[in-house]
């Protein structure tokens, strides 16, 4: 099951068809951010999606990933994250490929901007998902991004 | 601070774009990859920590580096870098950062030689102490012009013979310096290769070590890049101090001479 | 004892700009050392950043944050001279605690 | 004579200078720098110090790239090389192409830290295009994308492509291009796996 969501997402590709997804899913009480160090444990984006009670998160525009499409390295990749949703609450990211894919939330307060910045690390080429919880609600983007070999690759 | 940092970004920035003419697609992006690292550079961090070595009372005499003297006179770090490697009367002979280094540990603060040299490249908590103290005393030189007079005869015959080993092609594969680094406008995989024979690139290439590798995640000094180069070159490994690598050094710092100096730098 | 941080925090039209490098090895526990044996894991789990005593940021990671650690975010309502206070906990219970002046 | 405002005129310069200045001929220099750097390495795993002694194309080729060789220089060094290329004796040149990919994109090999039990990669990509798939390729060697397609695979092509992987320098003098055979870095099966990613018209090269 868990195999074929992930297929199906691969090939599906648009968060569109992932929220349909999960909408067919088991459907689980929702779960804060309290409960992330769960999520974190995951292998795959569906299942960490539904750790954090995001399994309904809808496609939205309002939510910018900033990132290179192709990184030298993949040990540091700069991510930038920004919601322009109303009542933006916290910015999540995932890496589809990783072996673990929740690499990092942020709480926003009142008075924070909605737009945080950071590094990780991307294993291979891989789409990067920004879920954001505005209103109570979960958002989510994605972006595909391309870990490439450099240098003299010795 | 925030304005120098802004920058570096500006000068990576320009650095790539440069060397991206063509401007296709995996050229601009991986331009916007190093300007989003120029942002924050972990470099700070071993600068912070070179600054506290430098003024620390350590070894069997107890004495800190600041009666150090880099070239121009005790304890000036000040713009010190951008005139290295140069002749030092005390030990007649010519030297770089690393080696000037490693001598007033031996000679000020009364380490052995082996002991003073056993760390030279650091491996995650396993730091060494010259990259550090490189980080700190290099970023004094930040914006100073390139200087490296060859005043000296031994700094001239440093300067030949670093030349001579520039082109030296040897090992398994034949490989110079000079196979990578003898041309412009190439790249190995996507990263841009500086023409360390022709003045912009000796220059670009020269003023941006010591780096932090994000690769390694750890700041690197420009000792490190010729050993590493020789690694890959399939040579044998380079000493750390030694003859070779401070003739080498002396070439290509001479070869920037006339461009500010912009280091600790942030590569790939 | 691990290593300071370095803060940044730099106040314009009302708008507090922050950036943070925390000095961390970040080990997924998936590398092997030279022996082949696995590196545990360990890295930095819980962040938080406060302006007099207000949370103005507070995150959860995992390993995938790279090593050495950046982080850049802004809020409103400082002011110059004001006290920005940054603290970590990583995965084996250390924690660390630095703090800047705003600028 | 061209505007004298490049870079390269400044270094020229310098170097001119510093030779003016110094007490040693070219040839002592050289001589001068070996003994240096013998002096300046250690051995370490596989590397040692013998990496340091050149063959005659090395020590000919210890030259700016853009110092012409003399035409009969250039001659010789071709003519030793090319009678050092030693064809399978089953006579087949095109091997496997998906492991040819694979040494194509490996750097591994040769280097004190690498180890001489693990096969040598060739490293293809991190100087020449080869694949429309594979973007991150170097630009110090020509594109090979579409090797085979342009050349056929005729006996002669197949002759000269896995002989150009053997010996480099057997075509062209001083090339940058490693001599795989020559000094043993690919085995002889790796090279007919090379020689078929470059020519299998069902390799990546030739889509």
């Amino acid at each position: 099951m868990q195999h074929t969501r992930r297929k199906v997402l691969k090939s599906g590709g648009g968060a569109g068809v992932l929220a349909l997804l999960f909408a067919a899913g088991i459907v689980r009480p929702a779960k804060g951010l309290a409960q992330s160090g769960n999520a974190f444990s995951m292998k795959t984006v569906p299942d960490a999606m539904r750790a954090l009670g995001a399994q309904n998160a809808a496609a939205s525009a309002g939510i910018l990933i900033k990132a290179p499409e192709i990184a030298e390295n993949g040990a540091v990749v700069p991510i930038a994250v920004e919601s322009r949703l109303a009542g933006t609450e916290s910015i999540t990211l995932l890496i589809e490929k990783n072996p673990n894919p929740l690499a990092a939330s942020f709480n926003i307060p009142a008075g924070t901007e909605p737009n945080v910045s950071t590094r990780v690390k991307i294993g291979e080429s891989s789409d990067v998902y920004a879920l954001v919880k505005a209103e109570g609600k979960y958002f989510m983007a994605k972006k595909e991004i391309k870990i490439t070999l450099g240098g003299c690759g010795g | 601070m925030m304005i120098r940092r802004r920058m570096a970004a500006a000068v990576l920035a320009a650095g790539a774009a440069l060397g991206a003419l063509a401007q296709s697609s995996p050229e601009a992006e991986i331009a916007k990859y190093r300007e989003a690292l120029a942002a924050g550079n972990p470099a700070d961090l071993w600068e912070a920590r070179g600054e506290a070595l430098w003024k620390q009372k350590r070894g069997p005499k107890n004495a800190s580096f600041e009666a150090c003297d880099l070239g121009k006179g005790p304890g000036v770090v000040k713009g010190a870098y951008a005139e290295l490697p140069r002749h030092f009367a005390d030990a007649d002979r010519v030297m770089d950062l690393e080696t000037r280094l490693a001598h007033c540990m031996v000679t000020l603060q009364g380490f052995r030689y082996e002991d003073a040299t056993k760390r030279v490249f650091g491996a995650g908590t396993n730091r060494s102490d010259f990259e550090s103290l490189a980080a700190w005393i290099t970023a004094e030189s930040r914006g100073v012009t390139m200087n490296v007079a060859l005043g000296h005869a031994k700094e001239h015959e440093a300067y030949q013979l670093g030349e001579k080993m520039f082109y030296f092609r040897g090992g398994p594969h034949d490989f110079a310096c000079a196979t990578c680094h003898g041309e412009s406008g190439k790249r190995i995989r996507l990263q841009d290769l500086p023409n360390l024979t022709e003045k912009a690139g000796a220059q670009l290439a020269y003023t941006t070590w010591p780096a932090y590798r994000v690769s390694q995640g750890e700041l690197r000094t420009f000792q490190w890049r010729l050993n590493d180069c020789f690694r890959q070159q399939r040579f044998p490994d380079l000493k750390f101090a030694s003859d070779a690598s401070i003739a080498l050094t002396t070439f290509l710092a001479r070869n920037a001479n006339g461009a500010a100096f912009n280091a600790p730098a942030i590569k790939r | 004892m691990s290593d300071p941080m370095r803060i940044r925090a730099a106040e314009r039209d009302g708008v507090v700009n922050v950036k943070v490098l925390m000095s961390h090895e970040m080990e997924t526990g998936q590398r092997k050392d030279a022996a082949g044996k696995i590196v545990p894991a360990h890295f930095i789990s819980k962040i938080t950043a406060t302006h007099q005593g207000k949370t103005v940021l507070s995150a959860q990671w995992g390993p995938a944050v790279s090593k050495n650690p950046f982080l850049e975010f802004n809020f409103k309502g400082g002011k110059k001279g004001d006290k920005v206070v940054v603290t970590w906990e990583d995965n084996k219970g250390e924690t660390r605690t630095d703090e800047t002046t705003i600028n | 004579m061209k505007t004298m405002n490049s870079g390269k005129a400044v270094l020229i310069g310098i170097a001119a200078f510093v030779a003016g200045c110094a007490s040693v001929s070219d040839q002592e220099a050289s001589q001068k720098a070996l003994a240096m750097m013998k002096a300046s390495f250690n051995e370490r795993g596989q590397a040692k110090l013998d990496r340091l002694n050149q063959d005659e194309a090395q020590r000919l080729c210890s030259k700016p790239p853009t110092q012409e060789l003399a035409k009969d220089v250039a001659a010789r060094i071709e003519k030793e090389n090319l009678a050092s290329i030693r064809y399978p004796a089953d006579g087949k040149l095109i091997g496997d192409w998906k492991n040819g990919e694979r040494i194509a994109q490996s750097g591994q090999g040769m280097q004190f830290n690498d180890d001489p039990k693990r096969p040598s990669g060739a490293n293809c990509y991190a100087c020449h295009q080869l694949s429309k798939a594979e973007i991150s390729y170097g630009t110090i060697g020509p594109s090979l994308y579409h090797f085979g397609k342009l050349r056929g695979t005729s006996d002669a092509i197949q002759r000269y492509t896995y002989g150009k992987v053997f010996n480099s320098q057997a075509f062209s003098a001083c090339s940058n291009m490693p001599r795989f055979g020559h000094n043993g870095i690919l085995t002889e099966q790796q090279m007919k796996d090379v020689t078929a990613l470059l020519l299998d018209p069902s390799s990546p090269v030739n889509q």
